[in-house]
């Protein structure tokens, strides 16, 4: 049973997109079931093993593919913490888009990449080795392209080249990194972290490097960013995907497993490379911040904003210190509530009002109340207001800043603060204070695009509200930290 | 053995009856006896992972005066791969080749062809006598001109014929070394000359025969004919062509190198021929990004493919002895052979299904294709993992190999070709890959069977499980596997 | 697993109600009258305020631990809060109009409250951190209520300050909790000088209350929103939500350090150099706003020099400029010359409290603020109801004028009644209420305000500030615009709209190093139909063969 | 030291024919001179293996198979020339008509 | 003495390839190859390789040259029989010729003399008594068996250059011979003869020189001139017999090969008390395939162009 539980963890969602694919176009009514039920199946295992976990039970499943190639899927906390996220949100998604799009064509196609996409996320979180990590952080990225390419139009097909121009010479990068690294160590397992004196300290910097150059592209680090912004012309259930289910989530939670269960904290910071990180964490917070400033399109701020924010789930893990990490941690899922939230209101606005600029968003407070009220709390998370999810982060990752004698974190955290700010709130100004236009249409009877922004937004506050709780995602982030990375 | 002897002579058996067979009889008559070959191939794997190498004195005599054939795990695996490659092929060019679509001509040539192929496929595989090997690979030539040749238009003319000129003066340049190998050595077993007392003249006789293999495997710069001659063939030869071929030559140059002469390598000339691979791997790449044909592409594609198998030479057994996948290089330069074979094969016969529904492989009119043939588009997909080396493929486990035995054996530079090769595949694999996705289809596309369909899929799909289920053929693999490509060269 | 919550429940309540009352709009049905629910809102922090706010909340699982527990001095402005709230909830019933545009005010005033008073009840720095947040964020919606050009504007000053403030706070807060190891305000405050970056953090506190505290040279939003807000936006806003900031610097300086000298500078610069620029002003709000300013002024430098009458001063300000406030709306809704002249005299009579005129309230104030001050700032004290007295007169001469004019809209005489008898008794309370808790809150005897020095003291600056309003009245100085420093910061304008960068900049790069690349690949394209003929290929053939062999030879 | 003559002229007709191959663009003359290395290469072969004491058989068996494997290749390429020929009415690679 | 002759027969050797190679003209150095060949045959048999110089002689100068001779005739008809050879030396490629023939040169002086493989006490169980035959058909029959196949994959090669229109035309362009002109005479008078020999051939390769092929070459020399002589007429491919003629000899060397495999001997096993007639009834069945298949070769494949001009 134990061997069994990852397997079947990940048989829930590798089944329905398997199963997906073979579906006739207008079978709706079985598509919907099979990855609906995949995703409550698949919730439903994750609370179980939560509980068992949170006991002190692992569980583990291996497969040799070749000597030195192992496939390891082990349930640990950190695993834990990624897979409920995404399983939660991926039922979530799965109702938006059930809802966003009707009867559109190629949705067998859709929904099977969109299970797959899932999948690769579990099996990545599940990885306890790097091999198993890489291999499925490339499934993610195969099964991410038909996604984004999925409206087939000139821009999504440029969107998803960029994607893949992108994501590839990315996964050389790491697939480089894994290599020179194992070359040296043997294979690396997640639970018994490899002996490093094999390699100088210059190699050692310069795998870290490839490393995060590896899942920084994912992971949306400037300059490995530019993809993310293009990727939106992909359909409003695929960006909640991207940036809040899978993708991005996938890249930040390689850094962590890279800083903390390969090269292990302490190395980190005798190799001198977690401040560096750091930095380029900060500067990718600032610059995803400015960039978003200028951004037009609600979608395409709401990328630069994911640009930012998942920096701060690296900008946690780079500074290893136990807040930090609780704070990058935390962030995790908090980031993932409030990002989907606001492109589930954005993917609404699109759909029910017809609006994809922040100009038509003026008065939309009148005609979608809930909607708007959703986006505005997924806004004010982002900047930070207690006590929704994102102060909590924030609130970790300075104390983080100063554990670690980084006191310029502050001044990092406090002008994104500003930034964020300084791009949600107009959206907030002008959804609530601003007439609408005459012409302005829109309304908000679709409770199935409605409800899972409902949901996730309560969410969002819930569990800023509920952190101090042992359930909550802070608690978990601290039993992360303080059983397996602790001193 | 008597499965060895079954894949022997099967599919020469088979040939000669498709060739008194009726027109009618010929298909049905062939897919049985691809199926009883993959049966009797899956049996002699079977029997090398219980027993090992299974070895068979032709006519019984021992070596040197007779002929030994032997089937190690190599050769086992890569007659494995070739009878599921030829069985699928054979299902595809059933719909494809039929007289009434190409015309009695083609529709009956293909088949005795093929068949004569995979007999010299097998031959060449199993023998370990040097001139043995000459005459198999001088079959295999024959009737890979031939079907290169078999579409009758004037470019795929030249091209047979400029692969021919090369296929000959590879042949020569081997059979020169034969000669001075015999003249020294008075024998031709491999195993033998393993043993021989070293004359100065192995040295000659093992450069000439390796620059003759080299043409035939398609090395830079001496891939010069294989594009034309693999676009020109009609797509199911093109998938024999690119898929097993090469690999044939490739086989012997590594019994030559790690079984026969091992003793004779110098760094040098190991670093040669890894830099024309890794010369291969870029060139090739390049060119294909170039390419408006989706066949010139994947043949390109092939140039690229096979540069990694080079790579086997500096750094076979280079990774010490420390780590679990010992003979990293050697497994994994075989693994992207297996690999390689399986994708490289989909990938023409996805293309026939493209040229027979719209009637051109031109990169413009595939657009939109994937929503008419959402099962072909997939099977190219998945195809252009393997290709691309991208995980759980098999084509990634052999570039993993490949490139931890680089690190091991600190020639990393080895490594970034591997890595930067993946990207350029990932490159030019995208252009048709993006085609095929685009939104509208401007040709109307005639019906497909879906069964054949299905056939490339299930190569591409079987060039996954390769990387999925890698530990078996991996264990298979080292079964026989010489010495040097524990100890290195 | 903990136990939900420990100790009285009390502490919650105050805090639960409002937001309960907050969702009422949200019901179609009952959001018509929603407005009506705002007097009610207050109530539980009255009553908690009455019983002498005693009772602790430990609610370990939400946010970080939350830690509920009135503040020292929490009482006497729970109390004033709760009443300030209660008057302006029944003003903005009686003369808001109803609607969507009201419910989404209920709401967001009930959320104004309700981090209005957690920040005298947070025991810990993200409670007083979330419940200064709700304050100031929340507030913003009070301010642009009207969704005039003038209110949007207001609202873009003010919601930029008042992040800038969260960001400036929420670092202070940071670096107070990571010296302390500890959530607990108390213990951030003890942690804080000795932190390896306390200054740092005291620095950012100060100037994350100093924003809403209106403390000079942060305080530009006061003017400007004050006016814009509504009238009962504008009573809360001065009298209560300011005090935030006051007590954040109550709470979290420390005793004794540099940081208390600087505050009374800006006090003191803040005390009267507002009072005398709030002449240059038309507008009563924004006179009004000035004086709050000067007010605040004098109330930081009473906590920077740590005086133990903060709060009691503070309570008196509070119900006296919220009442003044309202007196800016009952006379906007007065009708005829009587009832005029009525809110005249009720703004009067507390414009004198609050300039100190002996045995009012405000007189009260001040002398509980004196006890315990060096001299010198006593006298600064004394000094100011000579400009309170002034900036006050000047408020009464224009609020004259301001009735003067048409009123915006008839309003019927019950609206006033009601508006006026809810000033009225906000300026009642703001007369009286200093004596009832004189002793309490000062612990000093009984007869103290009467003493003749404290009287003369009292009356002199008033009559010298009575004196120079008959001088502006006479000779009034150039009218400037709300917001003085901030016309300097005119030239920064367009914060908002940053520089857009040519989106195709990028794209033209890639352009120009894609031709060299096509070139390059065109070349190879080239190179390999020359390699292609036979005659090279062969001779490489050859050569390779025989290097090769060369190569195999030399080694052996 | 006949055997050294033979040899040495399997090797001189070696050389050539790798001259005709290389040099002449006529795809007969190719083929011939294909021919010529290969029976230079034979006639090397069957010196060498008349070198010891007796005659060697299996030399001049295996240059009986090469023979005939030549015709075999011989007459497969010259089917080709003279198909292509028929196609574009050169007896030469398309790119190589005008070679030097 | 003998050595002066060799010299002499290697500079003729050595001449008339260099005219082969440098001569003007396709034709002519068609002619000078064939003449290559026969000097060369008289090399081998210099060398005392009977069978071979039998071999070069039918194979190496007479079929292929047949077969050059032929296709120069079909290139011409096309404009495209001749070429003159580039003036001048194309230096790259004497260079490499000279790299090649320099290092073959050096290899017979480097070239240890090894020891040999031990026919002699393996002869007798070979079931002939020709060392080359047993060579051919016992040590080494899979190398033979192979073979023919590989001139099998030729025939085949050379059939699907037909025109796909042509494809059920008769095999080859048509020959025109004048009746009553020597060729035709020749070729009524030639096959039986020629038959005669070629049967010999086969059978005292069993024991003394010839074989198969040698055989199968002279039978289809006969099989050629009766067809250039009108005196057969060209068959189509799909004319079954045919086909079984092509068929025949791999098919009963591999039956033969498998039979043994199926009694327990093993593949290709002929146990020496058998191995002399099985020999010969695989060397009959080749001889029927390589001569039909050579002739085949040689007249190429379908061609109705040939016959409708």
């Amino acid at each position: 049973m134990t061997a069994a539980l990852p397997v079947l963890i990940l048989l829930t969602s590798l089944i329905p997109a398997g199963v997906t694919f073979f579906l006739a176009q207008d079978s709706h009514g079985l598509r919907n079931s099979l990855n609906l039920g995949g995703a409550v199946l698949k919730l439903g295992l994750i609370v179980w093993m939560l509980f068992a976990v949170a006991g002190g039970a692992t569980y583990e499943a291996t497969l040799p593919l070749a000597p030195g190639l192992v496939m390891l899927l082990r349930v640990d906390a950190l695993a834990l913490l990624f897979i409920s996220l995404s399983a939660t949100l991926w039922f979530l998604t799965t109702i938006y888009a059930i809802a966003y799009f009707g009867a559109k064509p190629e949705l067998s196609r859709f929904f099977g990449f969109f299970s797959l996409c899932v999948a690769a996320t579990t099996g990545l979180a599940l990885s306890g080795s790097l091999i198993s990590f890489f291999i499925f952080f490339e499934l993610l990225t195969l099964s991410t392209w038909p996604l984004v390419a999925h409206k087939q139009d000139k821009p999504s097909l440029s969107a998803a080249r960029v994607y893949l121009a992108y994501a590839l010479p990315g996964s050389a990068a790491l697939l480089w990194a894994i290599i020179w690294l194992e070359s040296a160590t043997g294979p690396v397992l997640f639970t018994d972290p490899p002996d490093l004196s094999a390699l100088d300290p210059y190699a050692l910097r310069a795998i870290f490097a490839l490393f995060i150059i590896g899942v920084g592209v994912k992971a949306a680090l400037v300059p490995l960013h530019g993809w993310l912004p293009a990727a939106m012309a992909a359909p409003a259930p695929v960006s909640a995907l991207l940036h809040a289910v899978a993708v991005v989530k996938a890249g930040a939670f390689g850094v962590v497993r890279i800083i903390y269960d390969v090269f292990g904290a302490a190395n980190v910071i005798a190799l001198g490379v977690g401040v560096p990180l750091a930095a380029l964490a900060s500067v990718t917070i600032i610059w995803g911040s400015l960039r978003a400033l200028q951004q037009d399109e609600i979608k395409k701020r709401l990328a630069y904003s994911t640009v930012s924010q998942v920096s701060y789930i690296v900008l946690g893990a780079a500074l290893a210190s136990p807040l930090a990490m609780i704070g990058g941690l935390v962030h995790l899922i908090h980031q993932g509530l409030m990002k989907i939230t606001l492109f589930f209101c954005a993917g609404i606005y699109d759909e029910r009002a017809g609006v994809k600029k922040i100009t038509g968003l003026n008065g939309m407070g009148q005609r979608l109340p809930w909607t708007s009220v959703c986006f505005s709390l997924g806004a004010m998370g982002m900047i930070g207001l207690p006590p929704l999810a994102g102060f909590v982060s924030k609130f970790y990752l300075g104390l983080g800043g100063l554990e670690a004698g980084a006191p310029w974190v502050l001044g990092v955290l406090a002008a994104s603060t500003l930034l964020n700010a300084t791009y949600f709130l107009p959206l907030l100004y002008r959804l609530w204070f601003l007439p609408a236009a005459p012409d302005a249409t829109g309304n908000e009877r679709a409770p199935a695009l409605v409800i899972p922004a409902v949901v996730t937004a309560a969410a969002a506050v819930g569990v800023g509200l509920l952190a101090a709780s042992p359930i909550s995602p802070l608690g978990w982030a601290t039993l992360i930290v303080t059983r397996e990375y602790g001193p | 053995m008597s499965a060895l002897v079954v894949v022997l002579t099967l599919p020469l058996v088979t040939a000669l009856t498709v060739l008194l067979l009726p027109a009618r009889a010929r298909v049905p008559v062939v897919l049985a006896s691809s199926a009883l070959i993959v049966l009797a191939a899956g049996a002699l794997a079977l029997a090398v992972w219980h027993g090992g190498p299974v070895t068979l004195a032709v006519g019984g005599w021992a070596p040197p005066l007779g002929i030994a054939l032997r089937a190690d795990g190599l050769a086992a695996a890569l007659i494995m791969m070739s009878a599921l490659v030829m069985g699928a092929v054979a299902l595809a060019a059933q719909f494809e080749l039929t007289p009434d679509r190409v015309g009695a001509r083609m529709g009956f040539g293909f088949w005795p062809l093929m068949l004569l192929l995979w007999a010299a496929l097998n031959a060449v595989y199993l023998s370990r006598d040097l001139f043995n090997l000459y005459v198999g690979v001088e079959l295999l030539s024959l009737a890979a001109v031939a079907l290169v040749a078999l579409s009758g238009s004037a470019q795929a003319l030249a091209a047979a014929l400029r692969y021919m000129i090369f296929a000959l003066a590879g042949s020569l340049l081997y059979l020169a070394g034969v000669v001075l190998a015999y003249g020294a050595h008075g024998t031709l077993d491999i195993g033998l000359l393993a043993v021989r007392v070293p004359a100065h003249t192995d040295a000659l006789a093992l450069g000439l025969m390796t620059a003759g293999l080299l043409a035939k495997t398609a090395l830079f710069p001496f891939h010069v004919w294989l594009p034309p001659a693999h676009a020109g063939a009609p797509a199911p030869a093109s998938a024999l062509l690119s898929a097993l071929v090469p690999k044939a030559s490739f086989l012997i140059l590594i019994r030559l190198w790690f079984e026969a002469m091992p003793d004779l390598a110098s760094g040098a000339a190991l670093l040669v021929l890894a830099a024309l691979g890794a010369i291969a791997v870029i060139w090739g790449g390049v060119l294909a990004l170039v390419q408006k044909r989706l066949k010139l592409i994947v043949a390109y594609s092939t140039v690229a493919q096979l540069g990694y198998l080079f790579f086997i030479f500096p750094l076979a057994g280079g990774d010490g002895s420390a780590q679990p996948w010992a003979a990293g290089a050697w497994t994994g330069a075989m693994f992207q052979a297996l690999s390689h074979g399986l994708a490289k094969a989909a990938m023409f016969l996805t293309a026939g299904i493209y040229i027979a529904a719209i009637g051109s492989d031109r990169l413009g009119d595939l657009r939109g294709l994937a929503r008419t043939l959402p099962m072909t588009g997939f099977a190219f997909a998945l195809a252009a993992i393997t290709l691309m080396g991208l995980p759980p493929s098999g084509g990634f486990t052999a570039k993993y190999l490949l490139m931890t035995s680089a690190f091991a054996a600190g020639q990393w530079p080895w490594a970034l070709v591997l890595a930067g090769g993946g990207v350029l595949a990932a490159a030019y694999l995208y252009r048709p890959i993006a085609a095929l996705f685009a939104q509208r289809a401007q040709t109307a596309a005639r019906p497909i069977p879906r069964a054949w369909q299905a056939v490339p899929l299930v190569l591409a799909a079987l060039s996954i499980l390769l990387g999925l289920l890698s530990a078996i053929p991996f264990d298979l693999l080292q079964i026989g596997r010489p010495a040097p490509a524990q100890e290195g060269l | 697993m903990t136990a939900l919550y420990s100790g009285s429940l009390m502490p919650l309540a105050v805090l639960v109600w409002p937001l309960l009352l907050g969702l009422v709009p949200l019901v179609p049905r009952w959001r018509e009258g929603a407005l009506r629910v705002l007097p009610l809102a207050p109530l539980p922090a009255l009553a908690f305020a009455a019983a002498g706010a005693s009772g602790t909340t430990v609610l370990p699982d939400l946010l970080l631990g939350v830690h509920l527990a009135a503040v020292p001095g929490g009482a006497l402005l729970l109390g004033m809060t709760a009443l300030v709230w209660t008057v302006a909830g029944v003003h903005a019933a009686l003369a808001l109009k109803s609607g969507v545009q009201a419910g989404n005010f209920v709401g967001f005033w009930c959320l104004t409250l309700a981090g209005n008073l957690g920040v005298f009840l947070a025991g810990d720095v993200v409670t007083f951190y979330l419940a200064f947040a709700a304050v100031s964020l929340a507030a913003w919606f009070l301010v642009v209520h009207e969704r005039t050009q003038k209110a949007l504007a207001a609202g873009k000053l003010y919601i930029t300050l008042a992040v800038l403030g969260e960001a400036a706070l929420l670092i202070g807060l940071m670096i107070g909790a990571a010296a302390a190891e500890d959530l607990q305000i108390t213990s951030v405050r003890a942690a804080l000088p000795d932190a390896p970056l306390g200054q740092v953090g005291l620095a950012a506190l100060i100037v994350g209350f100093g924003i809403k505290a209106g403390m000079v040279p942060l305080h530009l939003w006061l003017p400007v929103a004050h006016p814009a807000a509504p009238v009962p936006g504008s009573a809360v806003l001065s009298g209560a939500i300011v005090k935030a900031g006051l007590i954040g610097m109550v709470l979290f300086l420390p005793d004794g350090s540099g940081w208390g000298t600087m505050l009374i500078v800006a006090g003191l610069t803040g005390g009267f150099w507002a009072a005398l620029w709030g002449v240059t002003q038309r507008n009563p709000k924004a006179v009004l706003a000035y004086s709050t300013v000067s007010q605040m002024g004098l109330m930081l430098m009473l906590a920077g020099a740590g005086s133990g009458g903060v709060a009691y001063y503070a309570l008196h300000h509070g119900l006296a400029k919220a009442a003044l406030f309202l007196c800016v709306g009952v006379m906007a809704a007065a009708a005829t010359p009587r009832q005029r002249s009525a809110t005249l005299v009720v703004a009067a009579a507390v414009a004198l409290s609050v300039a100190g005129l002996p045995l009012t309230g405000g007189a009260l104030a001040k002398l509980g603020g004196k006890d315990g001050l060096p001299a010198a700032l006593a006298l600064a004290l004394t000094l100011s109801g000579v400009t309170t007295t002034l900036v006050l007169g000047w408020f009464l001469m224009r609020l004259d004028q301001h009735a003067a004019k048409p009123a915006a809209k008839p309003a019927g005489p019950h609206l006033w009644r009601g508006v006026f008898s809810g000033a009225a008794l906000l300026a009642g309370l703001a007369l009286a209420l200093p004596w009832v808790l004189w002793a309490g809150a000062t612990g000093l005897p009984a007869g103290y305000p009467v003493r003749g020095a404290n009287v003369f003291a009292g009356l002199w600056p008033v009559l010298a500030g009575l004196c120079a309003v008959a001088v502006i009245k006479r000779w009034a100085l150039p009218a400037q615009p709300p917001g003085d420093v901030l016309a300097l910061f005119q030239g920064l304008r367009g914060w908002a709209a940053f520089p857009a960068w040519p989106g195709g900049q990028r794209l033209r790069h890639a352009r120009s190093i894609r031709r060299p690349a096509l070139r390059a690949l065109l070349h190879a394209k080239a190179a390999e139909d020359h390699m292609r003929r036979w005659p090279r290929a062969g001779v490489m053939l050859i050569v390779a063969a025989l290097v090769l062999a060369g190569l195999l030879g030399v080694a052996n | 030291m006949s055997l050294t003559v033979f040899a040495l002229t399997g090797a001189a007709l070696v050389g050539l024919g790798v001259y005709g191959l290389l040099a002449l663009p006529h795809l007969l003359r190719r083929i011939m001179c294909f021919n010529l290395i290969g029976s230079g290469l034979f006639l090397f072969f069957g010196a060498a293996g008349a070198r010891g004491a007796a005659v060697d058989a299996i030399p001049q068996a295996l240059i009986i198979t090469g023979i005939v494997v030549a015709l075999s290749a011989s007459a497969l390429a010259v089917g080709l020339v003279v198909a292509l020929a028929r196609r574009t009415g050169h007896a030469a690679l398309p790119d190589e008509d005008r070679a030097p | 003495m003998s050595l002066a002759l060799d010299l002499a027969l290697c500079a003729l050797i050595l001449g008339v390839a260099l005219a082969t190679v440098a001569g003007g003209g396709v034709f002519r150095a068609v002619i000078f190859f064939i003449t290559y060949g026969l000097f060369l045959a008289i090399g081998w048999a210099r060398l005392g390789a009977f069978d071979v110089a039998l071999a070069e002689a039918a194979i190496g100068a007479g079929l292929t040259g047949v077969l050059l001779l032929a296709a120069h005739a079909r290139l011409r008809r096309m404009q495209a029989g001749d070429a003159p050879p580039p003036a001048g030396l194309n230096l790259p490629a004497a260079l490499a010729g000279a790299g090649m023939a320099l290092a073959l040169g050096w290899a017979w002086f480097a070239l240890p003399v090894p020891a040999t493989p031990d026919i002699a006490s393996a002869l007798p169980r070979s079931g002939v008594g020709n060392p080359v035959t047993a060579v051919l058909l016992n040590f080494r029959a899979w190398d033979t068996l192979l073979e023919s196949i590989v001139l099998l994959a030729a025939l085949l090669g050379v059939w699907i250059l037909a025109r796909d229109g042509d494809w059920n035309a008769p095999l080859g362009p048509r020959y025109h011979a004048l009746s009553g002109g020597v060729l035709v005479n020749f070729g009524r008078f030639l096959p039986p003869i020629g038959l005669c020999f070629g049967v010999y051939l086969v059978w005292a390769g069993a024991d003394y020189i010839g074989g198969a092929f040698q055989g199968g070459t002279v039978l289809a020399a006969v099989g050629l001139v009766a067809l250039m002589a009108n005196v057969v007429r060209p068959p189509r491919v799909s004319y079954a017999l045919l086909r079984a003629a092509v068929v025949i000899g791999p098919a009963v060397f591999l039956l033969a090969g498998l039979l043994a495999a199926g009694f327990g001997a093993g593949f290709l096993t002929l146990p020496p008390a058998l191995a002399k007639s099985v020999i010969l009834v695989i060397e009959a069945a080749l001889t029927i395939s390589i001569a039909v298949t050579l002739a085949l070769l040689v007249i190429g494949p379908p061609d109705d162009a040939g016959r409708s001009s």
